[in-house]
C-alpha cells in the first residue's frame, strides 16, 4: 500500500538501572516477593476539575487490585509514603540524552501525574516529568524529529487477571523510565526499526541501561486520517513492523465496513438494547452458554441494526470491535450473528431469538452471556464505541498481541488526567546541565562500535554487533574478569545465542561465575564451552563445577587415546576422532604438543 | 510576564525559540507555570519566554460547598484536614479546599445523609476553641437525631477525638472521626472508603467518640477505634491511627460490620460541657532537660502532663521544680513516653519523691488524651481534679491491661 | 523509741499487749519496722511500742563491689538503674545498689570476664556528661581488646546507647548496653539472662552500639537491637526496648544466636569525638502550644528538635516562631511524635514553610535520637550540621521503610 | 494412740470472691485460656542477704514453667506490671475476720514477698501480709488460740508436669487468700475439724466466700517432739484427719527405723556414693530398668550402711523417705534391696551389684536411674536427708495424696524467704478498722443459722445444714430469683446432691439459669426437677429447655390418661400409674381439680 497519507511515529521507553526514580530501591535486583496487599481506585477529577475520558471508562470496570511486596519495594511503591526526592543520576542521563539529541532542556523539571487508574499504579497515577523539548535523531533516511524527553516512572508488572481481580508485583514499579517521542515523520515500518534502535542505543550508551527482556518498549503512534492510534507496550522490535502494518489493514478494513454500515442504516444511529433471551437455551449443546448459565451469567441478545454481514466476512470484522470491549469487561461469552449457527448452536436456538427481535434481511445480532449489572454497561459501551467508529474516527488505545494483531485497550487518554506531583518542589535543570556535560557526550552507534573496537582489539564486525545488540557491558565485563577479549565476544555473540537457540536461557550471572571459575582454574575456552553447555542444559552451576566432564583430558588420558588411534592422521583428523570417544574438552596446546 | 492572564486561560508563548500552546496555571518568583495540551505542566523562566497570545478561559463548573441539613440520619461535618485537601496551584503544594458532596460517592447508599463545613483548617492548626466548636455543631446534630461523622486531618485527629470524648458527658447518636493519609485528589485516596465506613458504623449506636480509618494498608476494611485510647503511629500509612494495644471497637471488611471490643451505648440525651482551660502544657522529658526550662513552661501554666521516662520518671533536679510547682497550686500529671503499660509512681524512689510532691500519674492514659483531659476537668471538675484524673471516665484509662 | 538499736540487731516489743520478737529493721517516722521470726515485716506506731530488750547483731556477710579488669575477653561496666537494684530499707522502694558478680552467675562460661562500676544512678538521672564517661571508659576496654556490655537502666537507655553511637566513630569491639525491667531481687528478674546474652552477642563482632533485652515475655530468647534504632516502648514489659519496626540484628534463643538484620562490623581501632553539645532541647509539640513557650524553651538553647505531628507540622504560630529563630541561627530540626515513618515537609503547605524557615527534616529518625545526634553534630561538626543532620552516620535513619 | 505430746495447729485458707488481690482481675469467673509463655526462676538471696535452704533446694531442680494467659489475668499475673493498690473490699473482709476473732489489728500493712520459686508464683515470691496477731476462736472444747491473720495472694494453678517442665494456669493466681493459723493447742483430729469449720464459715459469713472446690485449704502443722511437720493443702476437711493421723504413724515408726539404724551404724556418718551399674542390666527382664536405660539414662547403685531391713519391711520405710526424695528431680526409678529380687530383677543383677557394692549383713543398697548429671545432687541430697532424718529431726513440707498419706514436698522456709514487697507503700489500718466494723459483726455458725431460719421462715434443720455446708449465698441467689425459699433449700440440700451422686455435677450457673426459666415460664417444682435432671446428665441449658419432656403434662393430656386409668383409685395410686405411663411433670393442682 502507499504510505503517502500514514503518519507514524514511536514513543521509546527505556528502563535505568540507576536505582528506582522516587526511592532508594534496586531497580535491577531483588524481586523475591514476601506478602501482599489488595487496593481498589477511584475516579478523580483532573486539574480543571473535570474527569477523563479512560479514567471514568475504567471506573466501570471497578477491578480489585492486589499488589506482591517484593524486596525492591518500599513504603513509597506501596503508597505509603510519599516520593523522596528524585534519583538524581537517572535525571543527569536524561540529560545526557537531551544533549545527544540536541533537545531543548527547561529550566525546571516539573513532576507530574498522570492518572491511570488500571492499578497498574498504586498511586492511581504515574509520576512523569517533561525533560526537554524538541531535538532530533539522525538515521539513514534523514534525521527524524523528537518531540519530547520525559523521565518517568514504570509500572507495576502484571502477574496474572482473574476476572475482578489482577495481580500486580511492586519490582517493577518506580524503575526509571526515559520515554523519547519523536515526532510523526518516520517512513514506514522498518524506518520505525531504525529509529526505535537508534534512540534506545543512546540510553544504552549512557552505561545505565538496565538489562532485562522488557528493559526497551516502545509505543507506536499510528494515524491514517481516522483518528491517532497509540498502540502501547511493543517490547519487541519486529513487532514494530508486523504490529503497524496489522493495524493499517485493519483500519483500512474497518473503514469499508463502517462504510457498509452507513450505506444500510443512513442516519438511523447506532442503538443497542439487551433482552434477556436465556430461556432460549435451556437444555442448549452449547458448551460454552451452558457453561456460562450454570456459573449463575444469563443469555442476552441485542439486534445489530444494518451489520448483517459486516460482523465477520472476508476482511469486515465489526464483530471482534465488539468483542474486544466486552472481554475488557471480564465477560467471555460474545456470538454473533455472522458466526451462527455455529459453537454448538443451532437454528433451533436463532429462530428461537430471531423471534425475539425479528431482525431484518440486513440486521445482524449478538449474544452475550452475563450478569444483570453487567449488561447495563454492556449497553452504554457499546454503543458509544460503535458510534465513535461510524463517524471514521478510530482514535484510541491499542495493544498488541504476540502474532502481531492489535487490540482495543481503552480510549485515548487526554490532557485532563495530568496534574502536578505536589509532593516533589520542581527541580532546577540549569545547574544540572553543566553537571550532566562533565559526564562527557554519549556517543552515537556508531562512534561507540568504532571506540569498543580500539579499546579491545576485536573485529570491526564483533564490535558493531556488541554494540548495536546491547552486549557491551556484559563484554566489558566478562573480559574484566580476566578472559581474552576475543573470546569473550565470541562467547557472547556466537557460543551463547546458539546454545540458548538449542537449549535453553543462560543467565548472565551465570555466564560471568563460568568465566572466573574458569579464569581460578585455568580452565580454557573448551571447558568454558562445555560448561556453558550443562548451564544451559538446566544444570546449575554447583552441579556444573563437580561435573569430571568439565575438566580437559590429561596428557596421560591424551596419550592413551592416541596410541589407539591408527598413525597417519592428519590434526584434524585426529581431533575427529577424539571427539568420537570423548564430550571431555581438549587442551590443543597439549595436543600439538603430544603430536610433534 | 506581562498582559492580563489568568488561571486557565488558553496561552501561546515562544520559549527559547520553542513555541509552547497550553493553559496559564501561574506566575510567581519569575516563573511561569503552563499547562501544555498534553497535559504536561512546564514552568518556564519569564526571562526566556514571550507572550505570542492569550485567550481567556472558559468558565469551568465550579466547585461548590452544598450543604443538606438533615434529621435521623447521618450528618458529615468537614472541618479540613487532608480529606479535604487539593492541590495548591501557587504553591503547588496541597491545601485545605472543600467539596465534600464528591467524597461521599456512593457511600452510605440508603442512609439519610447530610453535610455541613464548619471549618476549613489543616489540623496542625487545630486548637482548643475549636474543640468547642466541633462539640456544639455535634451536640446540635445529635439532638436532631443525626449520627455524626467528622471529617478531620490526621495529624491531631486523636486530640480532638478525645477532647470531644471528654466534653460529650452523654451522648444520643454515635460520633466518628474519619479523615485520610491519601488526599482525595488522588484514585489511591483512602478518603471515600474511610467516610464509607464512618457513615456504616453509624449502625452499631456506640455512645462513645470513636475514629474510623483503614485497618491495614489494604483497602476493603476499616477499623473502630476509642478515641481516648488511639494515637497516631505511623507519619504515612492508611493505618496509622490506632488503639496502643489494638483493641478496636469494631471491624468493618467488605461491608460487613463485627463488633469486637465492648463498647457504652447512646444514652437517651446528649449532654456536654464545653468548657476548656487552655493553660496545660504537654512536656516531654530527656537527659539534659533543664529545671529552668521546666519554670519558663510552667509560667501562666495552671497544669502540666509531663511525659516522663519508664514508670514516669524524671531527673532530681527537675523532681525539684516539680516539688516548688505543685506547692504554687500547679497540677502535675505524670505520662510515659513508652505510650503503653502502666506509670506507677510507687516503684522507684524517684516516683515516691513525685508522688509526695503530689504528682498525679493515671495509669496507662496516654500522654494526648491526658493533655484534653486535664484542660476539661480543669475546665469543669477542678475541685475534684486529682480524684478523676487518676479513674477512667471515658474509658481513657485501662484498669486491667492485658497486653 | 530509746536505745540505741541497729538495723539487723535482734528485739523484743510489747505491742498493744502482745509480745513482739524479731529483728530490727528501722524506725522512721514514728514507726518501727520489725521483722518477725516467721519474716513477715511488721511497721508498728511508736507510741503503742515499748522495747523489751535487744541484742546486737552478728555481722552479715559484706556485699562487696568485686572489681576485676581484663583484657581480650568481655568487661561489664555497671552504671546503675534496676539490673544493679535492691531494696532501700529506708524509703521501702528500690534504690541503686552494685553487686555485680552476683548478677553474672553462670553467665558467660568460657569467656574472660572483667567487672567494674563506673557509676551509680537511676537512669533518669543521666546526663550528658555521663554519656561522656561511658563512651571514655569503654573505649579503654576496646583498648584493652575488650567487648564492653554496659548495665544502664533501661528508662533512658535508648538516649545513651545512642549518644554513644554517635560518639564512636570507630569501635575495635562490640559495645553492648542491657539492662532489666524486674529488679535481681527477684526470682523472676530478666537481669540475669539479659547479661548472660549480652556476653553471648559479644561473638558476633557487631562494629555498632547495641542493646540486648529481652525478646518478648517469655524467657529463653532476647534479641540484639541496633541502639540508634531502638525505643522504650511499654512502661513495665520485658520485651519493651524495641526496634521501632521490629527489625533485630540478631536473637538468641535457648544459647544459640541467629543474625538476622545486616550490621556494621567491628573496626580496627576505636575512636570516639566525645564532645556533645548540650545546649539542644527536645519539644513536644501539641495543640495550644504556644509560640511563647517555644521561646521560653528556646532560651540560651542553640538547637531544637521539634516532635511535630504527622509528617513533621506544627501550628501557624510556632511556625512563625521557628522562622524567628532559625534567623537568630538556632538549628531546628523536625521529627514525628508519630515515631514510626518519615518525617517529609514536601507535602503539605505548613511543611514547606517550614523547609523554607530551614526547619531540617531527617526521614524517619527517632526523635530522641535525633537529640542526640543534635548534640554530637553541634558539639563536633557544626558546620555540617544541616547536611550530616540528614543523611544516615549511625543507622539512625531507614533510607528505605518497608514496614 | 496418746495425743499427749502431739502439737496440732492449722492454718486454714479461704479465697475471696472480691476480685484479685492485686489487680483488677475477676476471682470468681474467667478462666479461658489464650496464649501462653515461659519462664524460669532464680535463687535469689533475701532481705539478708542469705538465701533460703527451700530457695537452693528447688534452685537444684532448674525447672521451666509454662504460664496459660487466662481472660481472668492480666500484666501484673504475668508479672509484667508492678501490683496495683491492695484491694479495699478484701482488706475489709480481713479486717471483719479478725474483729469476729479478736485479734489485735495491726496499725500498718506491709505487704511481704514470700520467695517460693516452685513457679507457682511467675514473680517468684507469693504477695502476703500480716493484718493482725492473737485472738482465739470458740469451739466446742474450748477456746483455741489463733497466732496470726495474713491476707496473701493464691498462687498459680499447676496443670501438668513433664519432667523439667510445669505449666501452670494464671485463673488462680493472685485470688486473694485469708489464711488464719491457730496455735498449736488443738486436740486432735477431730477437733481439728471443727476448727477449720468454724474459721473457715466465719470467712464465708462475711458474704465474700469463693463458692470453688478449692475455696478452702488447710495446712496442718503438727509436731510429735521430732521437730514441726507442714502438710500442705489439704483441701477436703477429712484429709485432716486421715492426714494427721497417717504422718503421726509414719513419724512414730520413722522414729524407730532411724533408732534402729543408729545401733547398726553406731557414730558413722551416712555415705552415699553412687556407682555407674548400667552394664548389670544389659538384657535385664525388669522392663522398668531397660526402658529408662533406653532413654539414654544409666544405673547407679550406692551401698545403704546399715539400712537392711528398714528400708522396707513391716513399719519400716526408709525406702519411701528416699523414693519421695528422689521424685522430686523428675526421677522415676529407684529400686532398693528390701524389695529386690523384683520388678523383673532377679538374682543374676543383685549378684552383680553386691559384687561392686560388697555389702556387708546389715548393709542394704539402691539403685537410680538418672542422667550423669543428677547423680551428683542425688548423692548430696539423699545424704543430707537420711542425715537430718537420723538425728530424729523431721522437721519438713510435706503434701497429702487423696489417700490420706503424707509424702515429703521441700524441707521447711525459713523466715529468710521473706522480704517487704517494695512496690506497694504500707496501708493505715487504723482509720480502715471504722469502716469494717461499719459493715456489722460477722456472726458465728449458729447465729447465722438462727438468724437465716427466720429471715426465710424454713426449718431449723434446713438452715443448720445451709450454713454449714457454704451454701447460703447459694440460696439467696436462688431464692431472689423468685423462688420459694424452702423449694431452694429443698433442691439444694436434697434434690441436686441426689442428683450430682447418681449423674453428674451441675454447675451453679444452670441451676440459677433453670430457676429463671422455670420463674419466666411458670413451671413448677416437678418441671424444675426434671430440668435438673437433664442438666446432671450432662445436656446444655439450650438442650433441656427445647425438651417437650420439661413441660407438665396438658390439663387435655391429663384427662386423657385419666380416662384410661381404671376407677376407684387413691390420688396417690393414681400418681403411680401416671408416672408409668409418661416421665412428664404433673402439675399437682391441676390434678386434684381434676380427681374432684
Amino acid at each position: 500500500m502507499s504510505h503517502a497519507q500514514i503518519k507514524l511515529g514511536l514513543e521509546i521507553h527505556v528502563q535505568l538501572n540507576t536505582g528506582k526514580l522516587f526511592c532508594q530501591c534496586d531497580s535491577v535486583r531483588g524481586g523475591d516477593k514476601s506478602s501482599s496487599f489488595s487496593r481498589r481506585l477511584w475516579a478523580v477529577s483532573g486539574e480543571m476539575g473535570l474527569t477523563d475520558r479512560a479514567v471514568s471508562y475504567e471506573k466501570d470496570r471497578a477491578r480489585v487490585f492486589q499488589y506482591e511486596i517484593t524486596d525492591n519495594s518500599c513504603l513509597v511503591e506501596m503508597d505509603e509514603d510519599p516520593p523522596h526526592p528524585i534519583n538524581k543520576d537517572a535525571l543527569l542521563v536524561a540529560l545526557r540524552v537531551a544533549l545527544a539529541l540536541k533537545s531543548d532542556i527547561l529550566d525546571h523539571l516539573t513532576v507530574m501525574r498522570k492518572i491511570v487508574v488500571d492499578g497498574s499504579n498504586t498511586a492511581g497515577f504515574q509520576r512523569t516529568s517533561l525533560v526537554a523539548l524538541g531535538g532530533h535523531v539522525e538515521t539513514s533516511r534523514g534525521p527524524v524529529k523528537i518531540l519530547t524527553i520525559c523521565i518517568e516512572e514504570d509500572s507495576a508488572r502484571r502477574v496474572s487477571e482473574d476476572g475482578k481481580k489482577v495481580l500486580y508485583s511492586l519490582d517493577r514499579l518506580g524503575i526509571p523510565l526515559l520515554e523519547i517521542a519523536t515526532g510523526p515523520d518516520i517512513k514506514d515500518e522498518a524506518h520505525a526499526v531504525e529509529v526505535a534502535r537508534e534512540i534506545s542505543f543512546l540510553v544504552a550508551s549512557s552505561g545505565h541501561f538496565r538489562s532485562s527482556a522488557e528493559a526497551i518498549r516502545q509505543d507506536v503512534n499510528l494515524s491514517l486520517g481516522y483518528g491517532r492510534v497509540e498502540i502501547k507496550g511493543v517490547s519487541k522490535l519486529s513487532l514494530i513492523s508486523d504490529g503497524a502494518r496489522n493495524e493499517i489493514n485493519r483500519q483500512l478494513s474497518l473503514a469499508k465496513a463502517m462504510e457498509a454500515l452507513k450505506n444500510n442504516i443512513g442516519t438511523e444511529s447506532i442503538e443497542i438494547k439487551f433482552v434477556d433471551c436465556s430461556a432460549t437455551f435451556v437444555g442448549t449443546e452449547s458448551k460454552l452458554v451452558s457453561k456460562e448459565l450454570e456459573n449463575g451469567r444469563k443469555a442476552f441478545c441485542s439486534l445489530l441494526k444494518g451489520m448483517n454481514g459486516l460482523l465477520r466476512k472476508g476482511d469486515l470484522r465489526i464483530g471482534k470491535e465488539i468483542a474486544d470491549l466486552v472481554k475488557l469487561f471480564g465477560i467471555r461469552g460474545l456470538l454473533h450473528s455472522d458466526e451462527l449457527p455455529g459453537y454448538g448452536i443451532g437454528s433451533r436456538e436463532t429462530d428461537s431469538i430471531k423471534k425475539i427481535l425479528a431482525p431484518a434481511a440486513n440486521d445482524a445480532f449478538m449474544i452475550v452471556l452475563c450478569n444483570d449489572a453487567q449488561v447495563k454497561t454492556l449497553e452504554k459501551e457499546i454503543k458509544e464505541r460503535l458510534t465513535k467508529l461510524l463517524s471514521l474516527d478510530f482514535s484510541e488505545t491499542r495493544s498488541v498481541s504476540e502474532d502481531g494483531t492489535t487490540y482495543f485497550l481503552r480510549p485515548l487518554p487526554g490532557g485532563e488526567r495530568m496534574y502536578p506531583e505536589t509532593d516533589i518542589p520542581n527541580v532546577d535543570l540549569v545547574n544540572m546541565i553543566a553537571e550532566a556535560m562533565d559526564l562527557g557526550p554519549i556517543d552515537s552507534l556508531s562512534t561507540a562500535a568504532e571506540k569498543l573496537q580500539k579499546e579491545y582489539d576485536i573485529s570491526a564486525q564483533d564490535s558493531s554487533v556488541l554494540v548495536r545488540e546491547f552486549k557491551v557491558n556484559e563484554f566489558r565485563e566478562l573480559t574484566a574478569i580476566g578472559q581474552d577479549a576475543r573470546l569473550s565476544a565470541r562467547m557472547l555473540l556466537q557460543t551463547i545465542p546458539e546454545l540458548e537457540n538449542h537449549k535453553g536461557k543462560i543467565e548472565f550471572e551465570n555466564i560471568a561465575n563460568i568465566f572466573r571459575y574458569a579464569r581460578e582454574n585455568g580452565l580454557k575456552r573448551e571447558s568454558i564451552e562445555v560448561m556453558l553447555g550443562l548451564i544451559a542444559s538446566g544444570q546449575s552451576i554447583e552441579q556444573v563445577i563437580k561435573d569430571p566432564g568439565i575438566l580437559p583430558l590429561s596428557e596421560a588420558e591424551l596419550k592413551k587415546i592416541l596410541s589407539e588411534i591408527e598413525d597417519g592422521l592428519k590434526p584434524g583428523q585426529i581431533i575427529a576422532k577424539i571427539r568420537k570417544l570423548t564430550k571431555r574438552p581438549i587442551d590443543t596446546e597439549v595436543l600439538q604438543r603430544l603430536l610433534k | 510576564m506581562k498582559g492580563n492572564i489568568n488561571f486557565g486561560d488558553k496561552i501561546k508563548l515562544l520559549h527559547k525559540g520553542n513555541e509552547i500552546e497550553g493553559t496559564f496555571i501561574s506566575f510567581e518568583n519569575g516563573i511561569i507555570t503552563v499547562k501544555l495540551n498534553n497535559g504536561y505542566n512546564v514552568a518556564l523562566s519569564d526571562e526566556n519566554t514571550e507572550v505570542i497570545s492569550s485567550q481567556a478561559a472558559k468558565k469551568n463548573k465550579e466547585i461548590r460547598n452544598e450543604e443538606h441539613e438533615v434529621t435521623d440520619g447521618v450528618m458529615i461535618l468537614a472541618t479540613g484536614g487532608t480529606i479535604a485537601s487539593r492541590v495548591d496551584y501557587t504553591t503547588g503544594a496541597v491545601k485545605p479546599h472543600l467539596d465534600i458532596s464528591s467524597l461521599i460517592g456512593d457511600s452510605g447508599t440508603g442512609v439519610n445523609l447530610g453535610t455541613k463545613v464548619i471549618d476549613n483548617i489543616l489540623s496542625e492548626n487545630v486548637t482548643p476553641d475549636k474543640w468547642i466548636s466541633m462539640a456544639t455543631h455535634a451536640k446540635r446534630e445529635m439532638d436532631r437525631g443525626n449520627h455524626v461523622v467528622i471529617l478531620h486531618g490526621t495529624d491531631t485527629m486523636t486530640y480532638s477525638a478525645s477532647a470531644l470524648a471528654f466534653m460529650f458527658e452523654k451522648q444520643s447518636r454515635s460520633l466518628t472521626f474519619t479523615g485520610s493519609q491519601r488526599s482525595p485528589d488522588r484514585p489511591s485516596s483512602d478518603a471515600f472508603e474511610n467516610i464509607a465506613s464512618s457513615i456504616a458504623f453509624s449502625a452499631l449506636n456506640v455512645g462513645e467518640v470513636t475514629i474510623s480509618m483503614h485497618n491495614s494498608t489494604s483497602d476493603f476494611s476499616e477499623r473502630l477505634l476509642r478515641a481516648t485510647r488511639s494515637r497516631k503511629m505511623h507519619t504515612t500509612r492508611r493505618d496509622a491511627i490506632r488503639d496502643i494495644y489494638g483493641k478496636d471497637l469494631a471491624r468493618i471488611k467488605d461491608g460487613k460490620i463485627t463488633a469486637i471490643e465492648e463498647f457504652r451505648n447512646t444514652d437517651e440525651v446528649s449532654i456536654i460541657s464545653t468548657k476548656l482551660d487552655e493553660r496545660v502544657a504537654l512536656v516531654y522529658f530527656y537527659p539534659s532537660f533543664e529545671p529552668s526550662t521546666l519554670s519558663a513552661i510552667a509560667e501562666s501554666k495552671r497544669a502540666l502532663v509531663i511525659m516522663g521516662t519508664g514508670l514516669g520518671h524524671v531527673s532530681e533536679g527537675i523532681t525539684k521544680e516539680i516539688k516548688r510547682l505543685t506547692k504554687d497550686g500547679i497540677k502535675v500529671v505524670m505520662t510515659s513516653q513508652c505510650l503503653a503499660g502502666n506509670v506507677n509512681l510507687n516503684v522507684y524512689s524517684t516516683g515516691r519523691e513525685l508522688k509526695n510532691a503530689g504528682v498525679i500519674s493515671a495509669g496507662d492514659i496516654l500522654p494526648e488524651v491526658a493533655l484534653t483531659k486535664t484542660m476539661y476537668l480543669m475546665g469543669n471538675y477542678e475541685d475534684q481534679f486529682d480524684e478523676l484524673m487518676q479513674i477512667p471516665i471515658r474509658r481513657e484509662i485501662n484498669r486491667r491491661l492485658q497486653n
